[in-house]
Protein backbone atom coordinates (compact mmCIF):
# COMPACT_ATOMS: atom_id res chain seq x y z
CA UNK A 1 0.00 0.00 0.00
CA UNK A 2 0.85 3.76 -0.08
CA UNK A 3 0.83 6.69 2.08
CA UNK A 4 1.74 10.02 0.76
CA UNK A 5 4.04 11.86 3.62
CA UNK A 6 3.98 15.71 4.17
CA UNK A 7 6.50 17.54 5.67
CA UNK A 8 6.50 20.38 7.46
CA UNK A 9 8.51 23.76 8.91
CA UNK A 10 12.15 22.17 10.17
CA UNK A 11 11.23 18.70 9.22
CA UNK A 12 10.51 19.65 5.71
CA UNK A 13 13.88 21.24 5.32
CA UNK A 14 15.22 18.04 6.57
CA UNK A 15 13.65 15.73 4.34
CA UNK A 16 14.61 17.77 1.45
CA UNK A 17 10.57 17.78 0.41
CA UNK A 18 7.42 19.12 1.20
CA UNK A 19 6.17 15.89 0.48
CA UNK A 20 6.40 11.93 -0.79
CA UNK A 21 4.96 8.91 -1.39
CA UNK A 22 6.11 5.90 0.74
CA UNK A 23 5.29 2.59 0.10
CA UNK A 24 4.69 -0.05 3.02
CA UNK A 25 3.49 -3.62 3.33
CA UNK A 26 -0.29 -3.94 4.32
CA UNK A 27 -1.29 -3.36 8.38
CA UNK A 28 1.65 -1.12 8.84
CA UNK A 29 1.43 0.83 11.34
CA UNK A 30 2.59 4.50 12.10
CA UNK A 31 5.96 3.23 14.06
CA UNK A 32 6.81 1.88 10.95
CA UNK A 33 6.62 4.04 8.75
CA UNK A 34 8.86 6.02 11.09
CA UNK A 35 11.48 3.38 10.56
CA UNK A 36 10.94 3.66 7.14
CA UNK A 37 11.39 7.20 6.96
CA UNK A 38 14.61 7.30 9.14
CA UNK A 39 15.88 4.98 6.23
CA UNK A 40 15.12 7.54 3.85
CA UNK A 41 16.06 10.48 5.75
CA UNK A 42 19.25 9.89 7.70
CA UNK A 43 18.72 13.36 9.35
CA UNK A 44 15.48 12.62 10.77
CA UNK A 45 17.65 9.63 12.64
CA UNK A 46 20.41 11.81 13.68
CA UNK A 47 18.26 14.96 14.81
CA UNK A 48 14.88 14.11 15.80
CA UNK A 49 14.53 10.42 16.81
CA UNK A 50 18.19 9.48 18.28
CA UNK A 51 19.30 5.97 17.94
CA UNK A 52 16.94 5.00 20.40
CA UNK A 53 13.85 6.93 19.88
CA UNK A 54 10.21 7.04 22.15
CA UNK A 55 7.47 8.41 21.51
CA UNK A 56 8.32 11.57 23.59
CA UNK A 57 10.50 13.25 20.90
CA UNK A 58 9.37 16.23 19.36
CA UNK A 59 7.35 14.74 16.79
CA UNK A 60 4.12 15.19 16.18
CA UNK A 61 2.45 13.00 13.93
CA UNK A 62 -1.05 13.42 12.15
CA UNK A 63 -3.24 10.61 10.18
CA UNK A 64 -5.54 12.08 7.51
CA UNK A 65 -5.50 15.79 9.34
CA UNK A 66 -5.80 14.40 13.17
CA UNK A 67 -2.84 13.53 15.41
CA UNK A 68 -2.03 10.24 15.57
CA UNK A 69 0.11 7.52 18.08
CA UNK A 70 2.70 5.63 16.59
CA UNK A 71 0.23 2.37 17.23
CA UNK A 72 -2.14 3.77 14.83
CA UNK A 73 -2.47 1.34 12.01
CA UNK A 74 -2.27 3.28 7.99
CA UNK A 75 -4.37 2.35 5.40
CA UNK A 76 -3.75 2.85 1.91
CA UNK A 77 -3.99 6.42 0.51
CA UNK A 78 -3.63 7.85 3.84
CA UNK A 79 -2.05 11.13 4.27
CA UNK A 80 0.49 11.40 7.27
CA UNK A 81 2.28 14.47 8.08
CA UNK A 82 5.63 14.88 10.66
CA UNK A 83 6.02 17.89 12.02
CA UNK A 84 7.78 19.50 15.21
CA UNK A 85 5.78 21.55 18.19
CA UNK A 86 3.72 24.03 17.02
CA UNK A 87 4.68 27.86 17.75
CA UNK A 88 1.23 29.78 15.64
CA UNK A 89 -0.87 32.45 17.91
CA UNK B 1 -16.57 31.88 8.65
CA UNK B 2 -15.83 31.46 11.97
CA UNK B 3 -12.76 29.50 11.40
CA UNK B 4 -10.40 30.78 8.88
CA UNK B 5 -6.88 31.12 7.90
CA UNK B 6 -5.63 34.36 6.12
CA UNK B 7 -2.57 34.69 3.81
CA UNK B 8 -1.33 37.83 4.03
CA UNK B 9 -1.88 40.50 2.83
CA UNK B 10 -5.20 39.65 3.67
CA UNK B 11 -6.14 40.62 7.37
CA UNK B 12 -8.31 40.38 10.28
CA UNK B 13 -11.66 42.98 10.44
CA UNK B 14 -12.09 42.65 14.00
CA UNK B 15 -15.81 44.12 13.44
CA UNK B 16 -16.49 41.88 11.13
CA UNK B 17 -15.59 38.79 14.08
CA UNK B 18 -16.92 40.70 16.26
CA UNK B 19 -20.38 40.31 14.23
CA UNK B 20 -20.32 37.20 13.42
CA UNK B 21 -20.23 36.08 17.23
CA UNK B 22 -22.80 38.64 18.36
CA UNK B 23 -26.63 38.11 19.24
CA UNK B 24 -29.18 39.95 21.32
CA UNK B 25 -28.48 37.39 24.25
CA UNK B 26 -24.44 38.48 24.19
CA UNK B 27 -23.65 40.99 27.08
CA UNK B 28 -19.49 40.29 27.41
CA UNK B 29 -17.26 39.65 23.95
CA UNK B 30 -13.56 39.12 24.95
CA UNK B 31 -11.07 39.04 22.37
CA UNK B 32 -7.69 38.21 21.75
CA UNK B 33 -5.51 40.05 18.99
CA UNK B 34 -1.81 38.92 18.92
CA UNK B 35 0.80 40.76 17.15
CA UNK B 36 4.15 40.57 15.96
CA UNK B 37 6.34 42.38 18.70
CA UNK B 38 9.89 43.36 18.08
CA UNK B 39 11.81 41.27 20.43
CA UNK B 40 11.84 37.72 21.55
CA UNK B 41 14.02 36.35 24.87
CA UNK B 42 16.31 39.31 23.95
CA UNK B 43 16.65 39.04 20.49
CA UNK B 44 15.20 41.87 17.96
CA UNK B 45 13.11 40.83 15.79
CA UNK B 46 12.94 41.90 11.94
CA UNK B 47 9.60 39.72 11.17
CA UNK B 48 8.05 36.65 11.46
CA UNK B 49 7.55 34.13 9.06
CA UNK B 50 4.42 31.80 9.34
CA UNK B 51 3.74 28.54 7.65
CA UNK B 52 0.58 26.31 8.30
CA UNK B 53 -0.75 22.92 7.15
CA UNK B 54 -4.26 24.45 6.33
CA UNK B 55 -6.09 21.76 5.98
CA UNK B 56 -5.34 20.54 9.29
CA UNK B 57 -4.80 23.83 10.72
CA UNK B 58 -8.69 24.55 10.19
CA UNK B 59 -10.08 21.42 11.06
CA UNK B 60 -7.80 21.34 14.54
CA UNK B 61 -9.46 25.18 14.97
CA UNK B 62 -12.31 24.04 14.43
CA UNK B 63 -12.27 21.43 16.89
CA UNK B 64 -10.88 23.66 19.28
CA UNK B 65 -13.93 26.13 19.00
CA UNK B 66 -15.93 23.31 19.30
CA UNK B 67 -14.44 22.56 22.81
CA UNK B 68 -14.71 25.88 23.98
CA UNK B 69 -18.55 25.46 22.94
CA UNK B 70 -18.74 22.55 25.40
CA UNK B 71 -16.37 23.53 28.23
CA UNK B 72 -17.22 27.15 28.49
CA UNK B 73 -21.16 28.49 28.79
CA UNK B 74 -20.60 30.71 26.06
CA UNK B 75 -22.56 31.91 22.95
CA UNK B 76 -20.15 31.91 20.06
CA UNK B 77 -16.37 32.10 19.21
CA UNK B 78 -14.62 33.25 16.77
CA UNK B 79 -10.79 31.50 15.74
CA UNK B 80 -8.78 33.22 13.00
CA UNK B 81 -4.77 33.13 11.96
CA UNK B 82 -2.71 34.63 9.69
CA UNK B 83 0.06 33.31 7.65
CA UNK B 84 3.06 34.45 5.61
CA UNK B 85 6.12 36.59 6.82
CA UNK B 86 4.79 38.94 9.11
CA UNK B 87 6.18 42.44 10.19
CA UNK B 88 6.58 44.04 12.96
CA UNK B 89 3.11 45.07 14.64
CA UNK B 90 1.25 42.97 12.27
CA UNK B 91 -1.95 41.05 12.98
CA UNK B 92 -1.23 37.13 13.93
CA UNK B 93 -4.04 35.65 15.68
CA UNK B 94 -7.54 36.71 16.13
CA UNK B 95 -9.78 34.74 18.88
CA UNK B 96 -13.66 36.40 19.85
CA UNK B 97 -15.55 34.71 22.62
CA UNK B 98 -18.74 35.97 23.24
CA UNK B 99 -20.91 35.31 26.30
CA UNK B 100 -23.95 36.47 28.21
CA UNK B 101 -21.43 37.97 30.41
CA UNK B 102 -17.65 38.43 30.42
CA UNK B 103 -16.30 35.65 33.24
CA UNK B 104 -17.31 32.86 31.08
CA UNK B 105 -15.98 35.27 27.32
CA UNK B 106 -12.70 35.97 29.31
CA UNK B 107 -12.28 31.95 30.69
CA UNK B 108 -13.08 30.77 27.07
CA UNK B 109 -10.64 33.40 25.16
CA UNK B 110 -7.95 32.49 27.10
CA UNK B 111 -8.26 28.56 27.14
CA UNK B 112 -8.67 28.89 23.14
CA UNK B 113 -5.21 31.06 23.07
CA UNK B 114 -3.66 28.43 24.65
CA UNK B 115 -5.18 25.54 22.78
CA UNK B 116 -4.12 26.95 19.18
CA UNK B 117 -0.73 27.53 20.65
CA UNK B 118 -0.46 23.72 21.30
CA UNK B 119 -2.07 22.00 18.98
CA UNK B 120 -2.75 23.84 15.90
CA UNK B 121 -0.38 22.99 13.22
CA UNK B 122 0.96 26.63 12.58
CA UNK B 123 4.45 27.52 12.90
CA UNK B 124 6.93 30.44 12.96
CA UNK B 125 10.84 31.29 11.73
CA UNK B 126 11.71 34.59 14.07
CA UNK B 127 13.93 36.67 11.49
CA UNK B 128 16.50 38.46 14.65
CA UNK B 129 19.65 40.31 14.04
CA UNK B 130 21.15 36.96 15.86
CA UNK B 131 20.08 35.03 13.00
CA UNK B 132 16.99 32.76 11.96
CA UNK B 133 15.44 30.31 14.27
CA UNK B 134 12.44 27.98 13.97
CA UNK B 135 10.17 28.13 16.86
CA UNK B 136 9.24 24.78 18.19
CA UNK B 137 7.56 25.63 21.07
CA UNK B 138 9.46 26.86 23.48
CA UNK B 139 12.12 26.31 21.98
CA UNK B 140 14.31 28.24 19.21
CA UNK B 141 16.20 26.45 16.67
CA UNK B 142 18.56 28.25 14.54
CA UNK B 143 17.86 27.62 10.93
CA UNK B 144 20.77 25.84 8.82
CA UNK B 145 19.16 26.96 5.39
CA UNK B 146 20.70 30.35 4.04
CA UNK B 147 18.06 33.00 3.65
CA UNK C 1 -8.36 59.80 22.93
CA UNK C 2 -7.59 56.58 25.41
CA UNK C 3 -10.21 57.55 27.91
CA UNK C 4 -13.70 58.98 26.55
CA UNK C 5 -17.54 58.84 26.90
CA UNK C 6 -19.39 58.28 23.81
CA UNK C 7 -23.06 59.56 24.00
CA UNK C 8 -25.06 57.71 21.62
CA UNK C 9 -25.50 57.79 18.39
CA UNK C 10 -21.57 57.87 18.55
CA UNK C 11 -20.65 54.16 18.90
CA UNK C 12 -16.97 52.45 19.19
CA UNK C 13 -14.53 52.68 16.67
CA UNK C 14 -12.66 48.97 17.67
CA UNK C 15 -9.88 49.64 15.36
CA UNK C 16 -9.12 52.91 16.31
CA UNK C 17 -8.40 51.73 19.69
CA UNK C 18 -6.58 48.65 19.19
CA UNK C 19 -4.26 51.42 16.90
CA UNK C 20 -4.38 53.91 20.08
CA UNK C 21 -2.91 51.47 22.22
CA UNK C 22 -0.77 49.25 19.28
CA UNK C 23 2.92 50.02 19.27
CA UNK C 24 6.18 47.84 18.30
CA UNK C 25 6.37 46.42 21.82
CA UNK C 26 2.72 44.92 21.92
CA UNK C 27 2.35 41.13 21.31
CA UNK C 28 -1.04 40.97 22.71
CA UNK C 29 -4.01 42.76 23.63
CA UNK C 30 -6.66 41.83 25.24
CA UNK C 31 -10.61 43.64 24.29
CA UNK C 32 -13.47 43.82 26.41
CA UNK C 33 -16.52 44.90 24.81
CA UNK C 34 -19.59 45.01 27.03
CA UNK C 35 -22.71 45.16 24.88
CA UNK C 36 -27.07 45.31 26.24
CA UNK C 37 -27.96 41.60 26.27
CA UNK C 38 -32.14 40.91 25.86
CA UNK C 39 -32.26 39.45 29.36
CA UNK C 40 -31.16 40.52 33.04
CA UNK C 41 -32.22 38.22 36.27
CA UNK C 42 -34.55 36.82 34.16
CA UNK C 43 -36.14 40.03 32.92
CA UNK C 44 -36.99 40.61 29.27
CA UNK C 45 -34.66 43.73 28.69
CA UNK C 46 -36.18 46.36 25.80
CA UNK C 47 -33.18 48.64 26.55
CA UNK C 48 -30.71 50.33 29.16
CA UNK C 49 -30.48 54.09 29.69
CA UNK C 50 -27.30 55.10 30.51
CA UNK C 51 -26.31 57.96 32.60
CA UNK C 52 -22.96 59.56 33.58
CA UNK C 53 -21.30 62.39 35.80
CA UNK C 54 -19.36 63.27 32.93
CA UNK C 55 -16.79 65.51 34.10
CA UNK C 56 -16.24 62.28 36.79
CA UNK C 57 -15.91 59.97 34.63
CA UNK C 58 -13.71 60.63 32.75
CA UNK C 59 -11.65 61.73 35.99
CA UNK C 60 -12.27 58.30 37.13
CA UNK C 61 -11.84 56.35 34.40
CA UNK C 62 -8.36 57.98 33.92
CA UNK C 63 -7.51 57.23 37.25
CA UNK C 64 -8.12 53.32 36.72
CA UNK C 65 -6.33 53.65 33.45
CA UNK C 66 -3.07 54.62 35.39
CA UNK C 67 -3.67 52.32 38.17
CA UNK C 68 -3.83 49.62 35.99
CA UNK C 69 -0.47 50.91 34.54
CA UNK C 70 1.13 50.67 37.71
CA UNK C 71 -0.42 47.40 38.91
CA UNK C 72 0.37 45.34 36.06
CA UNK C 73 3.46 45.30 33.43
CA UNK C 74 1.39 46.80 30.20
CA UNK C 75 2.06 49.03 27.65
CA UNK C 76 -1.41 50.86 26.83
CA UNK C 77 -4.83 50.60 27.75
CA UNK C 78 -8.01 52.59 26.18
CA UNK C 79 -11.32 52.93 28.45
CA UNK C 80 -14.72 53.68 26.20
CA UNK C 81 -17.84 53.99 27.74
CA UNK C 82 -21.35 54.86 26.04
CA UNK C 83 -23.80 56.18 27.53
CA UNK C 84 -27.50 56.92 26.28
CA UNK C 85 -30.75 55.30 25.23
CA UNK C 86 -28.51 51.99 24.29
CA UNK C 87 -30.98 49.32 22.50
CA UNK C 88 -30.06 45.39 22.83
CA UNK C 89 -26.99 44.41 21.08
CA UNK C 90 -25.65 47.67 21.24
CA UNK C 91 -22.36 48.27 22.58
CA UNK C 92 -21.48 49.67 26.37
CA UNK C 93 -18.08 49.63 27.24
CA UNK C 94 -14.37 49.04 25.62
CA UNK C 95 -11.65 48.58 27.35
CA UNK C 96 -8.27 47.36 25.30
CA UNK C 97 -4.80 46.43 27.04
CA UNK C 98 -1.85 46.17 25.48
CA UNK C 99 1.11 44.13 26.81
CA UNK C 100 4.62 42.38 25.77
CA UNK C 101 2.63 39.02 26.55
CA UNK C 102 -0.93 37.98 26.63
CA UNK C 103 -1.22 37.34 30.42
CA UNK C 104 -0.95 40.74 31.53
CA UNK C 105 -2.45 42.19 28.51
CA UNK C 106 -5.10 39.35 30.24
CA UNK C 107 -5.07 40.61 34.26
CA UNK C 108 -5.13 44.14 33.25
CA UNK C 109 -8.35 43.79 30.82
CA UNK C 110 -10.34 42.21 33.48
CA UNK C 111 -9.29 44.22 36.48
CA UNK C 112 -10.25 47.41 34.43
CA UNK C 113 -13.67 46.02 34.09
CA UNK C 114 -14.24 45.60 37.32
CA UNK C 115 -13.44 48.66 38.41
CA UNK C 116 -14.83 50.70 36.20
CA UNK C 117 -18.34 48.80 37.03
CA UNK C 118 -17.35 49.28 40.91
CA UNK C 119 -15.99 53.15 40.48
CA UNK C 120 -17.00 55.20 37.34
CA UNK C 121 -20.30 57.17 38.38
CA UNK C 122 -22.36 56.10 35.58
CA UNK C 123 -25.55 54.32 35.84
CA UNK C 124 -28.25 52.12 34.00
CA UNK C 125 -31.83 51.97 34.33
CA UNK C 126 -33.54 48.94 32.65
CA UNK C 127 -36.63 48.97 30.49
CA UNK C 128 -37.59 45.60 30.60
CA UNK C 129 -41.35 43.48 30.28
CA UNK C 130 -41.61 44.03 34.01
CA UNK C 131 -41.03 47.44 34.37
CA UNK C 132 -38.76 49.87 34.60
CA UNK C 133 -35.60 49.67 36.89
CA UNK C 134 -32.70 51.53 38.20
CA UNK C 135 -29.51 49.38 38.78
CA UNK C 136 -27.48 50.29 41.57
CA UNK C 137 -24.56 48.11 42.28
CA UNK C 138 -26.16 44.25 42.18
CA UNK C 139 -30.03 45.65 43.41
CA UNK C 140 -32.58 46.73 40.95
CA UNK C 141 -34.91 49.48 42.46
CA UNK C 142 -38.22 49.56 41.14
CA UNK C 143 -38.46 53.09 39.33
CA UNK C 144 -41.14 55.38 40.56
CA UNK C 145 -41.20 57.68 37.39
CA UNK C 146 -44.01 57.36 34.81
CA UNK C 147 -42.19 56.40 31.41
CA UNK D 1 -20.21 79.72 51.66
CA UNK D 2 -21.94 78.17 49.09
CA UNK D 3 -21.06 74.52 47.76
CA UNK D 4 -22.59 73.15 44.76
CA UNK D 5 -24.67 70.34 44.67
CA UNK D 6 -25.40 67.39 42.49
CA UNK D 7 -27.81 64.83 42.34
CA UNK D 8 -27.77 61.60 39.85
CA UNK D 9 -29.66 58.88 38.73
CA UNK D 10 -32.55 58.08 41.22
CA UNK D 11 -31.16 60.21 43.65
CA UNK D 12 -31.66 63.11 41.20
CA UNK D 13 -35.47 62.18 40.77
CA UNK D 14 -35.44 62.02 44.75
CA UNK D 15 -34.36 66.06 45.23
CA UNK D 16 -36.87 66.86 42.26
CA UNK D 17 -33.25 68.62 41.15
CA UNK D 18 -30.11 68.04 39.51
CA UNK D 19 -28.63 70.60 41.20
CA UNK D 20 -28.78 73.17 43.41
CA UNK D 21 -26.48 75.87 45.79
CA UNK D 22 -26.31 75.31 49.64
CA UNK D 23 -25.78 77.78 51.83
CA UNK D 24 -23.51 76.10 55.18
CA UNK D 25 -21.59 78.09 57.61
CA UNK D 26 -17.70 77.95 57.04
CA UNK D 27 -15.79 74.66 58.64
CA UNK D 28 -18.68 72.35 57.46
CA UNK D 29 -17.91 68.65 56.78
CA UNK D 30 -19.49 66.64 54.41
CA UNK D 31 -21.83 65.36 57.08
CA UNK D 32 -23.62 68.70 57.69
CA UNK D 33 -24.17 69.25 53.90
CA UNK D 34 -25.96 65.78 54.14
CA UNK D 35 -27.76 66.84 57.19
CA UNK D 36 -28.49 70.20 55.31
CA UNK D 37 -29.80 67.88 52.46
CA UNK D 38 -31.88 65.08 54.81
CA UNK D 39 -33.85 68.69 55.88
CA UNK D 40 -34.34 70.08 52.33
CA UNK D 41 -35.38 66.97 50.94
CA UNK D 42 -36.76 64.26 53.39
CA UNK D 43 -36.97 61.41 50.75
CA UNK D 44 -33.67 61.22 51.36
CA UNK D 45 -33.87 60.42 54.64
CA UNK D 46 -36.85 58.29 54.41
CA UNK D 47 -35.69 56.22 51.64
CA UNK D 48 -31.94 56.45 51.62
CA UNK D 49 -30.21 57.59 54.84
CA UNK D 50 -32.65 56.09 57.55
CA UNK D 51 -33.57 57.56 60.77
CA UNK D 52 -30.00 57.14 62.13
CA UNK D 53 -27.10 56.78 58.81
CA UNK D 54 -24.46 55.67 58.83
CA UNK D 55 -21.33 56.14 56.45
CA UNK D 56 -22.38 52.51 54.61
CA UNK D 57 -25.31 53.51 53.53
CA UNK D 58 -26.08 53.02 49.87
CA UNK D 59 -24.92 56.56 49.26
CA UNK D 60 -21.45 57.82 47.19
CA UNK D 61 -20.39 61.33 47.56
CA UNK D 62 -17.38 63.08 45.26
CA UNK D 63 -15.96 66.49 46.01
CA UNK D 64 -14.53 67.98 43.11
CA UNK D 65 -14.80 65.22 41.29
CA UNK D 66 -13.44 62.53 43.86
CA UNK D 67 -14.29 60.35 46.35
CA UNK D 68 -14.76 61.68 49.33
CA UNK D 69 -15.61 60.76 53.28
CA UNK D 70 -18.59 62.00 55.13
CA UNK D 71 -15.73 63.79 57.36
CA UNK D 72 -13.99 65.69 54.83
CA UNK D 73 -14.17 69.85 54.91
CA UNK D 74 -16.03 71.82 52.68
CA UNK D 75 -14.92 74.79 50.81
CA UNK D 76 -16.32 77.60 48.89
CA UNK D 77 -17.66 76.72 45.43
CA UNK D 78 -16.98 73.49 46.38
CA UNK D 79 -18.93 70.91 43.75
CA UNK D 80 -20.31 68.18 45.82
CA UNK D 81 -22.32 65.19 44.42
CA UNK D 82 -24.42 62.30 45.80
CA UNK D 83 -25.36 59.32 43.99
CA UNK D 84 -26.01 55.72 44.09
CA UNK D 85 -23.82 53.06 43.79
CA UNK D 86 -22.57 53.11 40.02
CA UNK D 87 -23.88 50.61 37.28
CA UNK D 88 -21.93 51.23 34.33
CA UNK D 89 -20.12 48.36 32.01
Amino acid sequence: MKVKVRYFARFRELAGTGEEEIDLPEGSKIRDLVEKIKELHPKFKEEIFGEDYDDSADVNISRNGRYASFDEELKDGDIVALFPPTSGG
Amino acid sequence: MKIRLFKKPEDFDIAEAVGLVSSPKSGGIAIFLGKVRNESHGRRVKKLIYEAYEEMAIEEMKRIREGALKKFPILDMVIWHRYGELEVGENTILIVAAGKHRKEAFEACIWAVDEVKKRVPIWKKEVTDEGVFWIEGEKAIPDKKVH
